[in-house]
């Protein structure tokens, strides 16, 4: 039982990390209807980011992870004024193919500029791990749990009461009608990929430390994709809740496999089993938004 | 996505037959059956590189083709279409391997197997939308991927299967000259057959519930039928074109069929031009063809002085990635409607040359 | 052009007049400007026309004008369609505006309603009108909230999302809206469409209203000629991209040509719609 | 109904006779106390009414009467809260629209609905869809199956339609570069190419001028007389309405108000109040419509 | 006249993690050989190729290399998906392919082997095949058992994707191991990707798990290692022969104590061996300084070139530098190492239907002490990362074997 016990909790704390990136990816689609299939390498980005700068400037943590955050909003930007702008009014998923393009760029320039191995970060927190419900967890896994849930309700607030959020959500919905009331398509363009670049970079920060930084982990990208449309893709909160899911759908699944049924593999297709299931009952996920139908 | 409306001079039809055919003049027609005449007469001059990229052309070209249907046709984007390009590919290896169906034969038999799968995975069509639907076939993709890995009867498991040379009347198609007359049928049989498709009722029907699926159901459009079948003609065509893979590689492995290469399906389409025919082979011809350039290029570049000055060496690799990277963005930012768009311009600016404006 | 038709009191619209009776420049004018979609079709062949400030101008025409694609022009949203102005220019308070991204142009005062609604169907009336005032940086937003569901209730009663309003509330949405941005000109592109006859009346009350008591000025596109000549204080009326008449709302209204073809019956009675069967004509300036 | 030419030279069987019945089992459709709400929103109340074979039938109110409501519960896009529907005696209540369109009914959107990005000629093809027997492999086949003989047989009907409403100048035209007014026409094409019995028009001639309502009105009198569909239109132009309808019932809140021939209707009070204004200034609008004459 | 020789690498794909360094030792040691006389006086015309891991690239440059007049006398070729893609190809071709993708059936040139796939008569590789690797594994960790009087069975567990490549033991493995008395636990599955695998290392410690076999590839070895770290499972790990080297030590750092893994060479870098002054000589043609270190897969890189050089010396004396007669070069000495490179490489053994080349396998174990912030070299100086070699063990060419 007691394994049982420590999968659940291990499932909450790596969901709690897949529900960071989930957000990321929400808060572009939520302003652009853009998929982001480069997600996966603003992690690697981040991470590698931070990397270097704790160990080529010998930087502490508290001072490295703020600059890499600071980094990465810049990098969101110029990313979006050099490469996106150009693609404002086009067709989305020929947007959405541009995200592939750079998914292929960034991974080979990570791979140029910071080599093909693995690397592992130094030692951050005194004690490497916590005693969580008896389960010793990474400590960076709490931080990062932390982080995720101020910027949930951050987010949260954001679109549902600030007048940019409200603009962003506008974007999304026509492009045409926002500018004809004044919103800066590009500014909000901008301002979805900055945050959603430094968000991803938190994530990436954490599974850096925790397994050492390599080019695979921009695989982190495409496997929060069932955790963002478990929760419904334009929802910040379902997109936590998504991760979670999926964090403890997988833990499950590994337990029912490794305790009884022995297939093997459960645990990475298990939470795809069960999103099917779930979309055939909720269409647009837990808490996405319905489209409108109407004639 | 606008589309240019004006009809060319020049175009008097007398007859509805003849305002209903694949090409719209005597000229393009014929063109059309001298490039395939031409095309016959490639293994005479092609060396096997070139036509090993003209069959990949081939047969990526048919499966894209099945995924432009599904994704640029009907509007129901797929990240999964490697699964069943896979698929396709077991099936017809273990057709003709387990039961001695002959390859000619279990080609198609793979197709229409594919069909069944692809049916199965389009079941949630029929109420899931956009990306959330996406997702769904993300989904087949992993599920497949799972069941590739674990099928020993099927796929011969992680160890791969060996599929049967192509043969006919004994003739075995066994290499790449040969080889190529086999994917040219198909192609053209497929492109055909698609084309037709796309002229005829069920077709329409397709592109209606792209555009419009709430006013296309008030029509008379059964919305739930057209969906899932919409997934089974494009896995037909992906199981098609997985089983002329499996037969030209004679040898599948699970390894092969990953999301990347259903990202990559993707971008053949897009690329190529979403709801385009022939767009899906020019798409396909570009994803193809682009890394070889890129190689080409490097392989040029390596030793020269330029290689020397930068001290290209291990960075070239990258370099070149990086490059086929650039240049799909580059392309979308330029042409973000793809290249069967700019071949429509480029013909619509010939024949309203010199009114092209 | 059949100038034979016009009575002499109407401008013939190739050379554009200086509006008569103001010494000012107008508020906005567009000199000559040609609009061209998707780089091959001409929408827009050198249309003039000029709207002084604090008044109701008046764009009728037929389906197809190019109505809309003027007013977009104007708004810079043509940007949005593949569209361009390839001649002529517009300028607006003195300044020349084309070729500027919408979005400034709207901080810059114009705002336009565009047709056929398009309002933020996943948002709520309230977070639409709030929309509306994105510009804005004062504090009365609320107030002009309050505003807008005096001149609307029905709006304040519907607390769901915007996109299942009904036809004609997505309308009154849309024009509160536009009053929420307080700008010095509003484009309005056929306000009354799908309206019920009370609802036209009051929405024309309301334009009247915007217009007198915000002292905002108004370009209106209008299919319901009769209406918006009562309104405005000046008209133009466009065929084919071009303007082929205009004149003040009075001297429109008395326009025989335009007595038929806009306002319905000329000298004769009203024709009952259900006696034009097979009866054909086709009008035109040109 | 195969895909061989019909004999009558439009396509289209004349009525026996065109002018108004009056026996009851001459009732194409019926609506039997329906009600429909959406959550708090209650559109329909308990609304009730009949239309005869044969007739212009018309609905009006203000707006956010239920209309459009009543309208999509008639061709299926809403099901009824309450209540039921019958069309040609049958109970249709619980038909998918589809089912309904080969049934008999067609109908236009108050909001535009094509095929944008289809031609004009592809559009009303689609009319034809439950016309057309070839499937998507007679389809494929095309010349071997007999799908090409068919196609061009319902070809030549689509152009009958084409010529009556006069659009042949943009058959080849992408629906969605047109105009407004000609969308419109279109989409009335593309209803009629699915030969319904029972044909609704959703607000057919908002954002018209006068002429273009007045050619509006020809197509859909000739509709109703010349090609004997029974035809239900919501308009907000009285003079049309009263003009051109055999019929009127008024909705208002969800609530039927009045029911009557266009004078009896417009007599009434409470339509007076609820719909067209007290004040006299507009009446010239709605003035009682000079003698019909019947071509 | 030069003798045409394709090279595909891996530099910039899913494994250039390992795909660098042997690729690195493969072309360094073919411009070594081309340097110093080449094949007997013919240099080699070596196209190095990055194909990013990618099977369809690797097919057109295969199509590429041998077609026309340029036809490639041999090629050194790189992982499982070149390999199992062209096994057919090359066989049809008659071009020698030589692989770090060691899966059994590549050892069965007849396909006639028990366990019988399709034939594979041009594939060689140098090392000992990923199930023979394994088997040696299993028989040290059988001794092992009994060295530290263990008491009972011992627990096998074997872990990996469910992918071609580490599956390909796996069977051999299980087998084996039930026949040395282990108790053999289900498989247990992670990704070939980085990521969070605390579940797996729950249930390996709930299950009491003594010896796991690490199928993957280093990254995502590397995430079990520290996993199983964290929540404190006490299980012997043993690599896979891509699954742990210097990079994948430093990066897992005091989670990588104590893996076990084979080592194709008989020596590693900095080893005592005669061969190793050639092997630094070949290190300099792209390190001309001298200084790098070079990991294990660098030097089996260079055995691998090597091996091919010789049997390319034996057919230009024989008829000539073309596939039929490379391979049969193979076939001509028994246990034998590349003239220079003795204490290297391996002495092995090809013969027309048996494959297997090599029947010792080396064992060492990662020590890794101390923080491995830092560059490899300087962690290997400093001692934090050494790689000590333990056992070396017989893997005999069992007949029962061949192929699996
Ligand atoms: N995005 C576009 N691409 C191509 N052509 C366009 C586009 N938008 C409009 N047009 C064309 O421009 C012409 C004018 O259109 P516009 O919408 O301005 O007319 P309008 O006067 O507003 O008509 P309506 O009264 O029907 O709204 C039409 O012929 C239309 O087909
Ligand atoms: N799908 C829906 N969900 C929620 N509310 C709806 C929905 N459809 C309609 N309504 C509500 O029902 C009421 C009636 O709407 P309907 O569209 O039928 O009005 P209408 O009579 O057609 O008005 P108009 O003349 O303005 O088009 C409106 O208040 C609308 O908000
Ligand atoms: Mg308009
Ligand atoms: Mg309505």
């Amino acid at each position: 039982m007691t394994l049982l016990f420590q999968l659940l909790v291990n499932g909450l704390i790596v969901g709690a990390l897949y529900g960071v990136v989930a957000m990321s990816f929400v808060l572009i689609y939520k302003a652009s209807r853009i998929v982001n299939f480069a997600q996966g390498e603003f992690l690697l980005i981040g991470a590698w980011t931070c990397w270097w700068l704790l160990t080529s400037w010998q930087l502490p943590f508290w001072i490295g992870f703020p600059i890499t955050l600071a980094f990465m909003l810049v990098f969101g930007i110029v990313l979006q004024v050099v490469v996106l702008r150009p693609m404002i009014g086009e067709p989305i998923i020929s947007v959405i193919m541009v995200t592939i393009g750079l998914s292929i760029f960034f991974q080979a320039m990570m791979k140029w500029m910071f080599g093909v191995f693995a690397k592992p970060f130094p030692t951050i927190f005194a004690s490497p791990t916590v005693n969580i419900l008896g389960l010793d967890v990474q400590t960076v896994y709490v931080m990062s749990l932390v982080i995720s849930l101020l910027i949930m309700a951050g987010f949260g607030w954001f679109f549902k009461y600030s007048r940019m959020g409200l603009a962003m959500r506008a974007t999304a919905f026509d492009q045409q009608v926002a500018q004809s009331l004044g919103i800066s398509v590009r500014h909000m363009f901008a301002m979805s990929w900055a945050i959603s670049a430094m968000v991803s970079a938190v994530a990436g920060v954490t599974v850096g430390v925790v397994n050492g930084v390599s080019s695979a982990l921009s695989f982190f990208g495409i496997k929060v994709f069932p955790a963002v449309i478990l929760g419904g893709l334009d929802s910040v909160a379902g997109a936590v809740l998504g991760g979670l899911i999926v964090g403890v759908l997988e833990n499950l699944a590994h337990y029912l496999d490794s305790q009884w049924l022995n297939w093997g593999n459960m645990y990475e297709i298990a939470p795809f089993y069960v999103l099917i299931v779930i979309l055939m009952i909720k269409p647009y996920g837990l808490f996405g938004t319905k489209d409108i139908e109407r004639v | 996505m606008a589309n240019i409306s004006l009809i060319p001079c020049g175009d008097f039809k007398t007859r509805y037959a003849a305002d209903t055919t694949i090409f719209p003049t005597r000229t393009s027609r014929n063109f059309a059956i001298l490039g395939v005449a031409l095309l016959l007469l490639c293994p005479a001059f092609m060396d096997r590189y070139w036509l090993n990229l003209c069959i990949q052309i081939g047969y990526l070209g048919i499966a894209a083709l099945g995924l432009n249907i599904l994704v640029g046709f009907t509007g129901q984007i797929s990240i999964g279409h490697a699964a069943f390009f896979g698929f396709g590919a077991f099936s017809s290896a273990w057709l003709s391997n387990s039961f001695g169906i002959p390859v000619a034969l279990a080609i198609p038999l793979a197709g229409v197997m594919t069909t069944a799968v692809g049916m199965l995975f389009g079941i949630p069509a029929a109420r899931l939308k956009g990306l959330y639907l996406a997702i769904a076939t993300l989904a087949a993709q992993y599920i497949l991927q799972d069941f590739f890995s674990r099928a020993d009867w099927f796929t011969g498991g992680t160890a791969g299967t060996i599929a049967e040379p192509f043969s006919l009347f004994g003739y075995a198609f066994d290499t790449d000259e040969s080889f190529f007359y086999v994917v040219l049928v198909y192609v053209v049989v497929m492109y055909i057959l698609a084309t037709n498709l796309m002229r005829s009722r069920d077709g329409r029907a397709l592109v209606a519930v792209r555009d419009h699926y709430l006013s296309a159901e008030i029509m008379g459009i059964n919305l739930t039928k057209y969906r899932t079948m919409s997934f089974g003609i494009s896995s037909f065509y992906a199981g098609i074109g997985g089983a002329l893979y499996a037969h030209y590689l004679q040898f599948v492995s699970v390894e092969g069929f990953t999301i990347l290469f259903s990202i990559q399906f993707l971008g053949m389409i897009i690329i190529g031009g979403l709801g385009s025919i022939m767009g899906s082979l020019m798409g396909t011809a570009f994803m193809v063809l682009l890394p070889e350039v890129m190689q080409a290029i490097t392989t040029a570049l390596s030793g020269t002085a330029i290689d020397a000055a930068l001290n290209l060496r291990e960075a070239i690799a990258f370099l070149r990635e990086m490059a086929i990277g650039l240049v799909i963005i580059l392309f979308l930012v330029f042409e973000p409607d793809g290249l069967a768009h700019r071949w429509k311009q480029i013909k619509a600016y010939w024949k309203l040359y010199p009114f092209s404006h | 052009m059949n100038a034979a038709t016009a009575t002499a009191a109407v401008t013939p619209a190739s050379a554009p007049a200086p509006v008569p009776g103001t010494a000012k420049a107008p508020l906005l004018s567009v000199n000559n400007i040609e609009v061209v979609y998707n780089d091959v079709i001409l929408v827009l062949r050198g249309l003039s026309l000029e709207v002084p400030e604090g008044e109701i101008v008046a764009l009728l025409g037929a389906n197809g004008a190019g109505k809309s694609t003027t007013l977009k022009a104007i708004s810079g949203l043509l940007k949005t369609e593949d569209g361009e102005v390839t001649r002529g220019d517009i300028s607006f308070a003195g300044e020349r505006i084309n070729g500027i991204d919408p979005d400034k142009i709207v901080r810059r005062g114009i705002f336009q309603v565009m047709e056929g609604r398009r309002i933020i169907g996943d948002m709520t009336c309230q977070e639409n009108l709030r929309l509306g005032a994105f510009t804005r940086r004062d504090g009365g937003v609320k107030d002009d909230i309050e505003m807008v569901y005096h001149y609307f209730p029905r709006l304040k009663e519907r607390t769901g999302l915007a996109g299942y309003l009904s036809g004609g509330e997505q309308q009154m949405l849309a024009i509160g809206r536009a009053m929420m941005a307080r700008p010095k000109l509003i484009l309005m592109d056929e306000p009354s469409m799908g309206l019920s006859p009370l609802m036209v009346k009051e929405v024309f009350s309301i334009i009247r209203q915007i217009n007198k008591d915000l002292g905002v000025t108004i370009l209106l596109v209008e299919q319901n000629a009769r209406m918006a000549l009562q309104a405005a204080t000046r008209g133009y009326i466009m065929e084919n991209g071009k303007v082929v008449l205009d004149g003040t709302a009075e001297e429109l209204r008395n326009n025989e040509d335009v007595k038929e073809f806009y306002l319905g019956g000329g000298n004769e009675e009203r024709k009952s719609f259900k006696n034009l069967k097979s009866f054909k004509r086709r009008k035109r300036w040109i | 109904m195969s895909g061989a030419p019909v004999a009558s030279p439009r396509g289209y069987a004349h009525p026996a006779d065109a002018t108004r019945a009056a026996s009851p089992s001459d009732t194409i459709f019926e609506a039997r106390g329906v009600s429909l709400r959406f959550g708090g929103v209650q559109a329909l109340t308990d609304v009730g009414f009949s239309i005869r074979k044969g007739e212009l039938f018309s609905i009006i109110g203000p707006n956010g009467a239920g209309k459009t409501s009543m309208v999509n519960c008639i061709s299926g896009r809403y099901r009824p809260t309450d209540g039921k529907v019958y069309f040609k005696g049958q109970d249709i209540t619980g038909m998918t629209p589809n089912h309904r369109a080969s049934l008999g009914i067609g109908r236009t959107f108050q909001n535009l609905a094509l095929f944008g990005h289809m031609t004009v000629l592809d559009n009303i093809m689609v009319g034809r869809h439950h016309l057309l027997k070839n499937n998507f492999f007679t389809g494929s086949l095309y010349w071997l199956t007999g799908a090409r003989k068919e196609e061009l047989a319902h070809r030549r009907e689509v152009e009958e339609i084409i010529d009556f409403l006069e659009i042949q100048h943009v058959r080849k035209a992408t629906a969605g570069t047109l105009s407004y007014g000609l969308r419109k026409r279109v989409e009335l094409a593309r209803a009629i190419a699915l030969k319904p019995d029972l044909i609704l028009l959703d607000e057919p001639m908002a954002g018209m001028n006068l002429e273009e309502k007045e050619d509006m009105a020809r197509y859909i009198v000739d509709l109703n007389e010349e090609f004997g569909m029974t035809v239900v239109m919501i308009e907000h132009d009285m003079g049309v309405v009263m003009d051109i309808s055999h019929r009127v019932i008024v909705l208002e809140f969800g609530k039927k108000i009045a029911e009557g021939t266009p004078e009896e209707v417009l007599a009434d009070p409470r339509v007076k109040r609820a719909y067209l204004g007290e004040d006299d200034e507009e009446d010239e609008a709605v003035a009682p419509p000079p003698k019909q004459e019947v071509a | 006249q030069k003798i045409p020789v394709g090279h595909l690498a891996d530099q910039s794909g899913a494994t250039s993690d390992v795909g660098v360094p042997f690729g690195q030792g493969v072309a360094d040691a073919l411009a070594y050989i081309n340097k110093n006389g080449g094949v007997g006086g013919t240099t080699m015309d070596v196209e190095t190729v990055d194909y990013g891991y990618q099977a369809p690239r690797a097919i057109s440059q295969y199509k590429k290399w041998s077609s026309g007049s340029g036809k490639v006398a041999a090629i050194q070729g790189w992982g499982t998906a070149d390999t199992e893609a062209l096994t057919g190809f090359v066989g049809k071709d008659e071009i020698p392919y030589y692989s770090g993708s060691y899966s059994g059936h590549l050892t069965d040139p007849t396909g006639k082997g028990p366990h019988g796939s399709k034939p594979a008569p041009y594939n060689f590789f140098y090392g000992p095949s990923y199930s023979d690797g394994l088997r040696a594994m299993l028989m040290w960790a059988a001794d092992d058992w009994k060295k530290k009087g263990g008491s009972g069975k011992p627990k096998y567990v074997h872990m990996g994707a469910n992918h071609p490549y580490p599956n390909a033991p796996k069977e051999a493995g299980e087998q084996l191991a039930k026949e040395l008395g282990f108790d053999v636990l289900p498989a247990v599955q992670f990704a070939l990707t980085p990521g969070d695998y605390t579940a797996q290392c729950l249930t390996l410690k709930q299950a009491g798990a003594n010896y796991a076999y690490l199928g993957n590839t280093a990254g995502s070895n590397i995430s079990v290692l520290k996993a199983c770290q964290t929540v404190g499972a006490q299980v012997q790990f043993m690599g896979n022969v891509w699954g742990m080297d210097e990079n994948a030590a430093k990066a897992a750092g005091s989670a990588a104590n104590g893996v076990i893994f084979p080592v194709r060479t008989a020596a590693i870098w900095g080893g005592d061996a005669p061969g190793m002054k050639i092997v630094k000589e070949i290190s300099k043609v792209s390190d001309a300084a001298g200084t790098a270190y070079r990991p294990v897969h660098y030097v089996s890189g260079i055995c691998s070139a090597f091996y091919m050089k010789e049997a390319m010396d034996w057919a230009k004396q024989n008829g000539g530098v073309t596939g039929p007669n490379i391979r049969k070069g193979m076939y001509q000495k028994k246990d034998w190492v590349p003239a220079g490179l003795e204490g290297v490489c391996v002495p092995s053994t090809w013969t027309e239907t048996d494959h297997r080349g090599m029947d010792k396998v080396n064992l060492y174990r990662a020590n890794v002490t101390g923080d491995t912030g830092g560059s490899v070299d300087e962690l290997v100086k400093a001692g934090t990362i050494k790689l000590e070699k333990i056992a070396t063990v017989d893997v005999p060419r069992k007949p029962e074997w061949l192929g699996w």
